[in-house]
């Protein structure tokens, strides 16, 4: 590795220690590097959104003589208004529209997807092979833990019984999420124990040399 | 630009390689070729913007019968009935029909020659390929023109699911309005709410609520929204401080608006502060060691996850426990609720976020909505369940007509 | 006397310090990083099934390999296929090589270059790179038909008529069943066009992450195998003895694994303990 | 003036949207983009809030002799990273910049996300007890999921079955329920904040 090449390598695996120091306590130097990056990722955030979204969608479009687009641009400007106390009601107004647009296009997206791909995919033949008797099975459980979704029933007699099934079904799936993720997140930490180590060899083999 | 010409050069050797190459072999003596395909039909492709047509046209009768040897049948396109005509692409045997659709006018800033005009007419022949790359003689060609269309016929499914959705909301809010009265069941993370203000209150420590690393657009979030105008007008007449860092610059926006909102209604916009909804940063791990960082200075005794969680999740509910703070979460991400399950006191899975604002309203209009989606629950599990039944008995009516494809 | 004493230890147990457990992952995982060493690996049927399928093949026997993932996928599937070539080769097996993912053809091409030297096969012989092409499904229904459909040439522009390995093979029925190795939805094209429409024999290669939503097809019979992520490739590389990356990913998971597993155990006898010792 | 038109707003842009939906015109498509634009503006212009907030809080911190330094620091990764950014040749590789982005940004966020690898073991050790019924489910799942790493023989064999069977049946079910009850409640919400039931998000005077 060439000088620079070290100094900053230093530099990551010194911050890499600062936030693992914050399992033992939270502590100045745990303060120090989430600060930091904090600063750090507002200002990259911030230069991204400017050379990309900004320049694609504000500046360009003007120079472009897009005319549709002064409605959005006013609208952004209109967030602006919060700065003063009097005018800030007139953010409601891309507000409005903000939330309008994300709702309307949410709903027919929600129903095909969440609604209709769900029931379609768990409407399989039951018969009395391995696969057919978990697919009944699939299909009661299905049921159960929509039942346990019921909020205007109580969940008392059959229905308690049957609701009760049903948690019991989306606790298996929460246990087998939390199991299946173990190794995932086992993998991300072996990655910087091995950056660490890398490091520490690159910083031997520099000073030997 | 060169390199651009080679890659367009390179893209059209993709799509017309095969044609060519086939050509070559053509003129070897091999087994007998195929009769051709018939009666060319050449209608608008259904359900687009005016970029495509289907091909359709009666098997050779080699297909399935008589020689029983082709393997394929290869399209042609030309923009006259006797211009030349071009290779659009393949459709295996016993299939009569291809779809030649291509919305893309330039590629690479070249005018992409496959591209078709709206409202155009546009001349089709069609060719079987036997086995040993014989092929048959081209059919008679067949033309038609790809029309913009006006309403996509595949989502007429969803189009009736939300109707039917829509009336069961309106018609439960209105009954609801006329003053019926639903019942609701209790929901243990909703009845913990108040005690969790209040024990913060106790302790004179401030109430946490994240919002979680969506944007202000996604329907979870908006949801968070309208628990923490319930949470903060509770905050209010409590006089406990509410912190909400956010992620999401239009989140702060809105945010700011719910809770001074929230506090105005509560008659108390006099203790508002502006600067407890504060912008953190726009990354989500970055955010994630700010809250931390909040959680542990601030020593906040309640805190409240709503909203869409990422992986940040269980660094959020983890720290919280060391602060030894009470946590109630809510998200409808399915990969994180194991998580909140695990390390928060009390957790809303999936819908129950949505319905929590109503819980916390106690509102008859907001209730009825719950009903609403009861009933519409209640309607799917009747057709999941006769639909499985009948598709075991290879009826497949309700299962086509509940999958859409789009 | 030494009950309590056994009793205090539990409450500790039940009282500990995350710290410890803190400890205990660190040191799990720094271990095998300065001292590596290899820990056996719990195999699973849906891989055998698929170390099987290649191993009970005869000399001169065909499959074909899908190569469909793209670099970011790169350490997770590329052992599984370099795993599966070596086994192949070894076995001198015939391999039909396609890509229908277009960041597939160049770690094809890696692995091809490297494997066929070190076994010494030769393309066109033993075995046929028949390169990338567009549309899944049609591909995928085509080459059911005839592979000359679609790939009338192989990868390097060779007709694949002339090809000797291709001689007497014309379609995907002509080979024993597909391996499909991919970070993305072509595994769903397989199982739809495939084994839907043609029901050849289809094993699947694919990420942890996406294993979850796979298990339901080895259920269902529509894939006969499944090797999924890391795991699953260090379970391959265990099965046939050619190792790369996954067998050395194998002691940090399972070290941490086992410690969790631990401490899940320690806390519940604790729990039952001291829940024992309250209720007296 | 101030609360009723908003409230129109959110009605009329919904009801469109959700048209745009069904109409697969290439003007509809135009429409989808557009919309999508504004969102995207309002968003950019809303940054600038979000920026002068967070600048405002930490410059009045400097004041502060306890929080100086570290509101100090915030303000310097800030400044750095726009004065190191401000041409759009400069957020390419081999320019400080980016230098600052792979040292600082990556580690510290590829670190805090390892930090998991802890917080799985410490809430597996404290949460999964076996108090409840729900808990012991719960806990008996993640335990043969998790057990599939451990090689153990036989044992594992049967283990790896039983890891298979729940993956591909009740954790499936699972999912699915879950996901229509999310569906069915999302859609609920839009519906009540397009009528305008649900305006607590708005804000009025």
């Amino acid at each position: 590795m060439t000088t620079a090449e070290i100094l900053w390598n230093t530099l990551a695996a010194i911050l890499t220690l600062c936030v693992f120091s914050f399992l033992i306590k939270d502590n100045p130097l745990y303060k120090f590097t989430e600060r930091l990056v904090a600063g750090v990722a507002a200002g990259y955030w911030t230069m991204l959104i400017y050379h990309t979204n900004f320049t694609d969608k504000v500046i360009l479009t003007m120079q472009n003589r897009q005319l549709a687009y002064i409605i959005p641009i006013l609208l952004g400007l209109a967030m602006w208004t919060r700065f003063s106390k009097n005018y800030s009601w007139i953010s409601r107004y891309p507000i409005a529209f903000y939330i309008g647009i994300s709702t309307g296009v949410s709903i027919p997206v929600y129903m095909y997807t969440s609604v209709f791909k769900q029931i379609s995919a768990t409407m399989v033949p039951f018969d009395l092979t391995y696969a057919g008797i978990n697919n009944i099975i699939v299909v009661i459980a299905v049921l159960c833990a929509l039942f346990y979704f019921f909020f205007s029933k109580e969940h008392t007699g059959t229905f308690g019984v049957i609701s009760k099934i049903g948690i019991y079904t989306l606790m298996i799936g929460f246990g087998a999420g939390f199991g299946m993720t173990v190794m995932g997140r086992v993998a991300l930490l072996v990655q910087r124990v091995i950056f660490l180590k890398d490091y520490f060899i690159a910083l031997k083999n520099y000073f030997v040399a | 630009m060169a390199r651009k010409l080679l890659m367009s050069l390179f893209v059209l050797l993709l799509i017309f390689g095969t044609a060519g190459a086939q050509e070559a072999v053509q003129d070897t003596i091999g087994p007998p070729s195929p009769a051709p395909p018939t009666n060319i039909v050449v209608v608008d492709r259904p359900n687009d913007t005016g970029h495509g047509v289907l091909v359709n046209w009666a098997l050779s009768a080699d297909d399935g019968g008589g020689k029983d040897n082709v393997l394929a049948y290869e399209v042609y396109r030309a923009d006259q009935a006797d211009g030349e005509y071009v290779f659009r692409g393949l459709s295996v045997k016993g299939t009569g029909q291809y779809e030649d659709k291509d919305d893309s006018p330039r590629i690479n800033d070249l005018p992409n020659p496959g591209f078709l005009i709206t409202e155009k007419t546009y001349y089709y022949k069609v060719r079987a390929m036997a086995s040993g790359g014989v092929y048959s003689e081209y059919s008679e060609a067949g033309s038609g023109q790809p029309m913009e269309n006006w309403f996509h016929v595949g989502k007429i499914p969803i189009l009736i699911g939300v109707i039917i959705f829509w009336v069961l909301v309106v018609y439960f809010i209105f009954m609801a309005r006329k003053g019926t009265d639903y019942y609701v069941r209790p929901l243990a993370g909703i009845n913990a709410v108040d005690e969790a203000i209040g024990r913060a209150t106790e302790m004179g420590r401030p109430i946490l609520f994240v919002l979680g690393t969506g944007t202000a657009g996604d329907i979870a979030t908006i949801a968070g929204f309208t628990i923490l105008a319930r949470v903060a007008k509770l905050t209010a007449e409590y006089q406990t401080r509410v912190l909400v860092p956010v992620n999401d610059p239009v989140m702060f926006a809105v945010a700011q608006e719910t809770v001074r909102t929230a506090y105005l209604e509560a008659g108390r916009p006099d203790i508002y502060n502006p600067d407890n909804i504060s912008y953190e940063t726009a990354m989500q791990f970055p955010y994630v060691a700010a809250v931390n960082g909040i959680m542990l200075r601030e020593k906040t005794a309640t805190n409240f996850y709503m909203g869409v969680f990422h992986a940040e999740s269980l660094i959020l509910a983890e720290t919280g426990n060391i602060a030894g703070s009470i946590q109630i979460s809510g998200t409808d991400q399915i990969s994180q609720l194991p998580f909140f399950i695990a390390a928060t006191d009390y957790t809303l899975i999936g819908e129950e976020l949505y319905a929590a604002s109503a819980y916390l309203s106690k509102e008859p209009v907001q209730v009825g909505t719950l009903k609403a989606q009861d009933w519409a629950k209640a309607i799917l599990m009747v057709i999941l369940f006769i639909g499985a039944v009948l598709i075991s008995m290879n009826v497949s009516f309700i299962k086509d007509m509940v999958t859409v494809n789009l | 006397m030494i009950k309590e004493n056994a009793v205090d230890f539990w409450d500790k147990v039940m009282n500990l310090d995350r710290r410890w457990v803190y400890l205990s992952i660190a040191i799990v995982v720094i271990i095998p990083t300065v001292i590596p060493f290899q820990v056996p690996v719990a195999t699973t049927p849906e891989v055998k099934k698929v170390f099987n399928f290649i191993n009970r093949m005869e000399a001169g026997d065909y499959f074909y390999l899908g190569i469909d993932y793209d670099p970011s996928a790169l350490a997770e599937l590329d052992p599984m296929a370099y795993a599966i070539l070596n086994h192949a080769f070894s076995k001198d097996l015939k391999v039909v090589v396609g890509c229908l993912s277009q960041f597939g053809v160049a770690m094809a091409e890696t692995r091809l270059a490297e494997l066929s030297e070190k076994y010494d096969k030769k393309s066109g012989i033993d075995y046929c790179f028949l390169g990338y092409r567009p549309y899944p499904a049609i591909v995928i229904l085509t080459m059911g038909v005839d592979f000359r459909v679609t790939f009338p040439l192989d990868y390097y522009g060779v007709p694949l008529d002339s090809l000797p390995v291709m001689q007497g093979i014309k379609n995907l029925m002509n080979v024993k069943g597909v391996v499909d190795i991919t970070a993305g939805n072509v595994a769903d094209f397989w199982i739809t066009y495939g084994n839907g429409r043609f029901g050849f024999p289809v094993a699947l290669g694919v990420t942890g992450v996406m294993s979850a939503d796979y298990y339901q097809y080895l259920q269902s019979g529509q894939i006969f195998g499944l090797i999924s992520g890391i795991k699953g490739a260090a379970e391959y590389e265990e099965l046939s003895g050619f190792e790369t990356t996954g067998l050395a990913s194998i002691p940090y998971q399972t070290l941490t694994h086992a410690i969790i597993l631990i401490f899940i155990v320690m806390s519940n006898i604790g729990y039952f303990v001291t829940r024992g010792r309250k209720k007296r | 003036m101030k609360k009723q038109i908003p409230i129109y707003f959110v009605l009329i842009s919904g009801i469109v949207m959700l048209i745009q939906y069904f109409v697969p015109s290439e003007e509809s498509e135009w429409l989808f983009t557009y919309a999508n634009d504004w969102v995207i503006v309002v968003g950019i212009f809303a940054l600038a809030l979000g920026i002068w907030s967070l600048l405002r809080t930490e410059f009045k911190k400097l004041k502060n002799p306890k929080e100086a330094f570290y509101a100090g620091t915030l303000l310097f990764g800030y400044f750095i990273m726009v004065f190191t950014g401000l041409k759009r040749e400069w957020l390419e590789a081999g320019h400080l910049h980016m230098d600052l982005f792979n040292n600082i940004l990556i580690p510290i966020q590829a670190t805090i996300f390892a930090l998991l690898a802890f917080y799985v073991a410490s809430a597996a050790y404290r949460a999964f007890r076996a108090r409840t019924a729900l808990a012991t489910i719960l806990l008996l799942t993640a335990f043969i999921i998790m057990l599939r790493l451990i090689p153990l023989g036989p044992i594992s064999e049967v283990n790896q079955t039983a890891v298979g069977w729940i993956l591909a049946v009740p954790n499936m079910a699972a999912k699915r329920a879950i996901t229509i009850g999310v569906g069915l409640g999302a859609i609920a919400t839009c519906i009540k904040i397009i009528l305008g039931i649900e305006r607590t998000y708005m804000g009025h005077d």
